[in-house]
């Protein structure tokens, strides 16, 4: 059945506990993970330990604790930049998730406005434009949008075909020699679309345009490397990984982090503070304000630990194979029409769907009442809900950890959903 | 979980034949009022004469509960008097908080009773409250629009 | 010994596996709770309980775990919102820490400038003025100092006496018709002040002004009713509270925060969104973005559970009593002297000395030799040790775990610093 | 924790009785550390002639590591040839980076060896390397000031 996988699932799912539960009494089919992912017990004993053993705040004092909770906490910050291929562990700054590490960029061009002596590549105005796509998360357009109204700048954005996939015969268009920042998702969260970034980003280049990518979908699931990317920024989110919750990564190149305004301010970013006046740490700490998610980062770090053992070409096998079984099976269901690319090429394991007649929430309930566990409603992505003339979708994403078997279930239960509502 | 508890045979009939949907007039207030988590919309007009509800009109996208809601609300509230209505209203939002423990009071609620296994599903509830929430919103233009009124 | 405390301490150590830590062969003595304070296993055991068993990204989803993580997560803030007397959970916003609480509600003026129609208390200009300490930690200092630069308002603030206190006789001098917000610290992280608030807030109320408390240090230790306090706003942090990192709360007042605009953009806090334009949703989901620390939150609740069954009048009559005997015990160590308050009479267990001749670096490490965990360095708070005219302190706080003992071995060790470097 | 290995003998003395402390004239370059986290602040200054450091003076406010640093750094490279003090300053920033892994060569480094034990204690490493960083920062100045050394 899982032929193609290197993955030895029923291990995998031994490591989870939660996958353990049951829903009443059918056993849960966790088929949620675009929205969050389940943890391992590798992830949670790792933070329990740190907890238990070493807890203390970090950078600040010269006892014990305070030394082996900076190790921990700096040693999470170079294995997450191993992980994603950065040249430096002083190029992640850990945040609170991806919404706040985009904000944390939008925020840099919001503030370079109120200081004469900004970096001209953070100075945005009336005539000036940013860049998005329409099949955007909302955590990758409010904060452009918001920027843009506040600075006069112009919001552009690349739409989407018919079969989901990005209208890239338009990049030349919309990406002009008047763009200043273009943010677009890597992997696409409602259509589960994995967009080509190479067009993009040479059109960037091109018009001297900083790029990023929200990668929130993509570094849990395939091998990202950001040099070979080529862009200037990343984001991306530890619960969507294995991590905790309470955890996110910005990465950006360390020219631009230096040449950013702070955002957050408070402790442990500062050279000298008077009340007057403060000069600002360099990055990564000039950007973690306050006590950072210390713990998290601990868990986050157990995370990388794990995926980097299964190996990300393998996970992104893995899914792959499952992605072009749960289309096939799904494409049996009656009444049943696919949101996004139809085909397992170019798109991850996340796969939405509407059924003729019956709204999602009664889906979602129905599946709920066989253990299954889909979400439904627009995603935080109603640009792309409208694109396509719809409210909410049904989305079931797959990972590491699921089986056939739970789209098996899936399928059936959506046999029956049409039997309540038909 | 009790799916039959949920999904009701009359909840699924009001589902399916929506009483007193689509938009008329006259009206003296309306409400626009979207389920931020899920996308359900619905529009809602108001048309006082007096003390009585005259007409209560609506049109809406949603689930099976926020549909069925609406269609119960509008028979319970159509033509009556606007106490009784504002009444009924109360009594249903308890009924929704009640997470299960209340079972309605079927001689005042009707139809809506139906509704008391939805409180024990809390994603659920703000489904079930939909309609009524523009039902009071659209009420209060309504008599803010009505000399005389505003003051009541 | 303990006479005064109604807190059976022993039996609350045993709730803090790592209290059992040895530093090389010493026991642990663990005074550095003013940096973050330890977790007791209530805590690790319920949020590892949820992650085991209901984790599930809330708010989004009809599934039965979304529906328990939803109920953990708003049942939470709710207990929250009963712990500090908060008229309504919806008063109650998460965020990653104290200090983007502060930022947070800095932002919402600095937003407001680039709105016309925002409302009138949230607009700062030039002839503005905002007020602050010069016992600010800097987390309610910088983030005021740049919102000045900013806006071209006027940063002010009330001095120290030499005994460590606010200098409430300048109170109505700095506090003019022309002072929009004040914004102060609730207990003094370096100093341990306590500081009566009433002159502050009646001044405050007295020109139309907005008066917040920064109670990262008053939360954790002493209660706090908001409804008493009579302020707009608090922030404080659940690391310093026996909960975990990775999770802070701005409290403020309903009215205020329907009239503030969003801080954080993206998913979960909008009503519609369109490529060209966004609605809100009401507080406190406009103000919570994104995924947010969803398992940190179910932690923070049985933190706050924890400290309701010790009762935070008991808390605050142990560490009263605790810093009676801490004062009185440092007073006997040649050549120490106290910065801030000597008497144990409006002030926290958290004190902060100098010890002639010896850098606190290397008291630190000489303490740190002894099992001894303290902090050294300025504690977040330049300015106040510039007002007492020195680079560095030693500082040792205790929490509702600490022990006349720890105290006891703080002081022998004391008495070897000066061998060492004398 | 073995205190001796970081409080040796050597570094009790220099820090004690600091060598070359003060700020003097005249000098190319000037440069002012602060290490954040404690405050500990270093102001030092570069007196370069020809390929030879004439002289380095300072001036700072630190715990003992930081202040012994700077005073074993004062001997180790004053009236040094620039390309051998560049030389010790990579030898002792390795060795600060070396986790308690190296000894160091006595050889080059002298009493700067003492600070091997520092290397174990990383919340102490930047108090070791504030000095150093602060002299490597005024060579550049220096450089930079000095016509025809700039392309070095
Ligand atoms: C008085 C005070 N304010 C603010 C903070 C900042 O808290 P956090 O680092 O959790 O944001 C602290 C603690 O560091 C503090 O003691
Ligand atoms: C594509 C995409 N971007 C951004 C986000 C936001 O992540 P977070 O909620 O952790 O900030 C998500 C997930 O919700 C996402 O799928």
């Amino acid at each position: 059945m899982e032929a193609a996988s290197k993955l030895d699932v029923e291990a995998i799912r031994a490591d989870f506990p939660i996958l353990q539960r049951r829903i009443g009494d059918k056993p849960l089919a966790y088929l949620d993970s675009a929205a969050t992912s389940q943890k391992p017990v590798q992830v949670v004993e790792a933070m329990r330990r740190f907890t238990d053993y070493s807890n203390a705040n970090i950078s600040r004092s010269v006892h014990t604790l305070g030394a082996e909770a900076t190790e921990a906490y700096e040693g999470a910050r170079a294995k997450v930049a191993a992980f994603i291929g950065a040249p430096s562990p002083d190029e992640v700054v850990f945040t609170k998730n991806s919404t706040e590490s985009i904000n944390l960029m939008a925020y840099a061009f919001q503030n370079a406005a109120f200081d004469a002596a900004a970096d001209p590549r953070f100075k945005l105005g009336p005539g000036d434009e940013v860049v998005v796509t329409e099949m955007e998360h909302h955590a990758n357009l409010i904060p452009w949008q918001q920027l843009c109204r506040r600075t006069g700048a112009t919001l552009k954005w690349i739409g989407i075909t018919d079969a989901g996939r990005l209208d890239v015969d338009t990049v030349d268009e919309v990406i002009t020699e008047r763009c200043k920042v273009v943010s677009f998702v890597h992997v696409a969260n409602l259509l589960g679309t994995v967009n080509p970034t190479s067009q993009i980003t040479r059109r960037a280049r091109e018009v001297g345009a900083l790029v990023g990518l929200d990668a929130s979908q993509s570094v849990p699931h395939i091998p990202v490397d950001v040099t070979e990317l080529g862009v200037d920024f990343i984001a991306f989110t530890g619960h969507k990984m294995l991590g905790p919750t309470g955890i996110g990564v910005l990465w950006a190149k360390a020219d631009l982090l230096a040449a950013m305004p702070p955002f957050l301010t408070g402790g442990s970013m500062i050279k000298t503070v008077t009340m007057e006046h403060t000069t600002f740490a360099d990055a990564p700490a000039k950007f973690e304000a306050g006590t950072p998610p210390i713990a998290e980062a601990v868990g986050l770090a157990a995370a990388v630990d794990y995926l980097d053992k299964l190996g990300m070409a393998n996970v992104r096998a893995h899914e792959k194979e499952f992605a072009g079984y749960m289309l096939d099976r799904l494409e049996t269901v009656d009444g049943l029409q696919i949101i996004g690319p139809r085909v397992p090429i170019g798109r991850s394991a996340t796969v939405s769907f509407t059924i003729d007649g019956v709204h999602p929430h009664d889906v979602g309930q129905i599946l709920d009442a066989e253990g299954i566990a889909v979400r439904v409603g627009h995603h935080c992505a109603k640009p792309t809900c409208a694109r396509f003339g719809v409210n909410a979708t049904t989305r079931a994403s797959g990972y590491l950890y699921n089986t056939h078997e739970e789209i098996d279930r899936l399928v059936e239960a959506l046999g029956q959903v049409r039997k309540v509502f038909g | 979980m009790n799916l039959d508890e949920l999904y009701q045979e009359v909840i699924l009939d009001h589902y399916k034949r929506p009483r007193g949907a689509g938009l008329r007039e006259p009206y003296e207030g309306e409400s626009h009022q979207v389920n931020p988590t899920c996308g359900d919309e619905i529009t809602l007009r108001v048309h006082v004469e007096g003390d009585t509800i005259a007409d209560v009109s609506y049109d809406n996208v949603g689930c099976s509960i926020s549909k069925a809601s609406a269609s119960v609300m509008y028979e319970l509230i159509n033509g009556a008097k606007v106490d009784d209505a504002l009444a009924k209203l109360a009594e249903f939002t308890e009924l929704m908080n009640s997470k299960g423990q209340s079972e309605g009071d079927e001689e005042s609620l009707e139809d809506a009773v139906a509704f008391a296994g939805v409180s024990k599903y809390p994603m659920r509830v703000k489904c079930a409250l939909l309609g009524w929430k523009a039902f009071q919103d659209a009420l209060v233009r309504a008599e803010a629009s009505i000399p005389g009124r505003t003051d009541a």
